[in-house]
């Protein structure tokens, strides 16, 4: 357990950083390499990675089973729910030049909106994907 | 740019892929997996500290060299924690080091 | 031209490997090294993706199933020529096939005439955002991405339900056959 | 000479044929299950880059606009691939999930095995 100390210090530093790259990603997106996909899959993999190093309790600690299950519809829902809040605002499903005073404006939040969903989707699949293997090993 | 600061900068890349394509070889040539460990560090520290030195005098100072300064940080200290849980899992799968007497012996016993 | 090279090398080693573990992991390095052939396609996007997406999650879930099965792959029992006929076949006419293809690298082929002058000219204006990747996936074409992302959610729900919902019944069959 | 010529210049085709050639030969001739999973993902990986390697264009930059920069390349295929790679992680995970039930109830993942014990059903 002690010739474990090491791995597990690195990971409590890592750890912070990697939420923020990933958070970095996310809202970066608009402006470098980056989105709701790549975002989503470096917050699993924070997660796998607190899995691997201290086991599953403190990962299930971290991010609970049944909020990961409930992320994947909610994704889903945002990225819809957007769309249809431009339809009930009289204009075409997915258009979101209604979701502001200025219309490229309004497209830049719809963007960034739809990129949350994506988000949340990812993640929670992502996570959800390794609790079920892992799971099943028992 | 200055001459020698990209001069200076070329000399760092050119070394640091010498230095990572020494790391290749060692990984492949090397006799087993302690060895092939110790080859591929070479690749961590000296390679991947030049090549990103010389990517920052090549950058001169923008966002680039901060985001290349975070990236060297990194580098340096996750690659000694990522060596060392791979040597521990060695070791956890009870595989001894092999040592200059095992290989005399078998080449002892080979004649 | 080396990375195309090297990524044929290590699909050969994926081929003859026999030990699984190797497999998966030669797969890892294979994805890192279609990241790197995409950074200097220019996707920039899509190598991040591929990098964190195929050498991250897929290795993990592979390592993972790897755990639950048997990990060394059986000796084939009948002789595969066949199969290798077909794909040799199949490879040589889709080569064939390229020929009348535009080369690597023009900017005046078919692809490059059509939407995509549109997209790079009208991003910023219209939606304000520079990264065109970012714009074209969630707004000019969010119709592609909410049914991307149903995909994933369905493909979630499906895992789900064959790892974890299933298990409760077969403790059932254990229970009636015993 | 010319032959030569045209298959440098078509280099990029070359090797995605190959790659997704040598998918197709894994799923076919091969009977584990995870390796053919993992040959499913090259073919498909290959398909990335039939996508990506025609939108390139020499003296290019990546898609993100800055004054600084006059040629870019294609963004769509991009768009397209960004997707396919993250529903291909999530097929892949659906067919693991189908590998792990089909060595549950037969014990195995070769598919030699798993036909002898159905035909002895």
């Amino acid at each position: 357990m002690s010739l474990d100390l090491i791995l597990r210090i690195g990971t409590k530093l890592i750890l912070p950083f990697i939420l923020m790259f990933a958070l970095y990603v996310q809202f970066h997106g608009d402006y470098g390499p980056g989105g709701g996909f790549q975002a989503g899959v470096i917050a699993a993999g924070m997660v796998i990675l607190i899995a691997i190093t201290f086991g599953m309790s403190a990962a299930k600690r971290v991010a609970p089973q049944a909020v990961v299950e409930r992320m994947v519809p909610l994704g889903v829902l945002v990225f819809a729910g957007t769309g249809v809040v431009g339809l009930l605002l009289g204009k075409n499903f997915l258009d979101y030049s209604v979701l502001g005073h200025d219309p490229v404006h309004a497209r830049e939040w719809g963007i960034l909106l739809v990129e949350l969903g994506v988000l949340i989707t990812v993640s929670g699949t992502m996570t959800a994907l390794f609790y079920a293997f892992v799971e099943r090993g028992r | 740019m200055p001459l020698a600061i990209d001069v200076l900068s070329w000399v760092l890349i050119v070394l640091g892929s010498f230095f990572t394509v020494v790391g290749g070889i060692g990984l492949v040539r090397m006799p087993d997996i302690y060895t092939r460990m110790h080859a591929a560090s070479v690749t961590d520290t000296l390679g991947g500290g030049l090549l990103i030195f010389g990517m920052m005098l090549q950058a001169g100072f923008s966002l680039v060299t901060l985001k290349l300064l975070f990236i060297l940080g990194l580098f340096f200290f996750f690659a000694p924690v990522v060596t060392h849980a791979l040597a521990q899992a060695a070791l956890h799968e009870d595989i001894e080091p092999e040592l200059a007497e095992d290989r005399r012996g078998r080449a002892e016993a080979m004649d | 031209m080396a990375l195309l090279t090297l990524l044929a090398v290590a699909t050969i080693a994926i081929v003859r490997q026999r030990s699984l573990f190797g497999v998966v992991i030669l797969a890892g390095i294979y994805s890192f090294l279609m990241a790197s052939l995409l950074i200097a396609l220019d996707a920039v996007d899509v190598a991040m993706t591929e990098a964190s997406v195929g050498a991250g999650i897929s290795t993990v879930l592979l390592l993972a199933t790897l755990h639950l099965v048997k990990a060394t792959e059986m000796r084939p029992i009948h002789a595969n020529w066949v199969p290798l006929l077909v794909a040799l076949v199949v490879g040589g006419i889709l080569v064939w096939g390229t020929i009348s293809l535009p080369p690597f690298g023009v900017a005046d082929t078919a692809v490059h005439q059509h939407v995509a002058p549109y997209y790079l000219s009208r991003s910023i204006p219209e939606t304000g955002v520079p990264n065109v990747v970012t714009s074209v996936l969630a707004d000019y074409r969010g119709y592609d991405t909410l049914g991307e992302t149903t995909v994933i959610f369905t493909a979630g729900i499906g895992v789900m339900l064959l790892l974890r919902g299933m298990r409760r019944r077969d403790d059932n069959d254990r229970g009636d056959a015993a | 000479m010319e032959a030569l010529e045209t298959l440098g210049r078509h280099y990029n085709y070359v090797v995605t044929i190959f790659l997704m050639v040598a998918g197709l030969y894994i799923v076919v001739a091969r009977g584990n299950m995870v390796k053919k999973l993992v040959g499913l993902s090259i073919f498909q990986t290959s398909v990335y880059l039939l996508y990506i390697a025609p939108g390139k264009i020499v003296g290019g930059t990546a898609p993100i606009l800055d004054p600084a920069y006059k040629i870019y390349s294609n963004p769509l295929p991009h768009v397209l691939i960004l997707t396919a790679i993250v529903v291909g992680v999530a097929t892949l995970a659906l067919g693991l999930a189908l590998v792990v039930r089909i060595n549950e109830s037969y014990g195995t993942i070769e598919e030699d095995e798993i036909f002898a014990k159905d035909d002895e059903q």
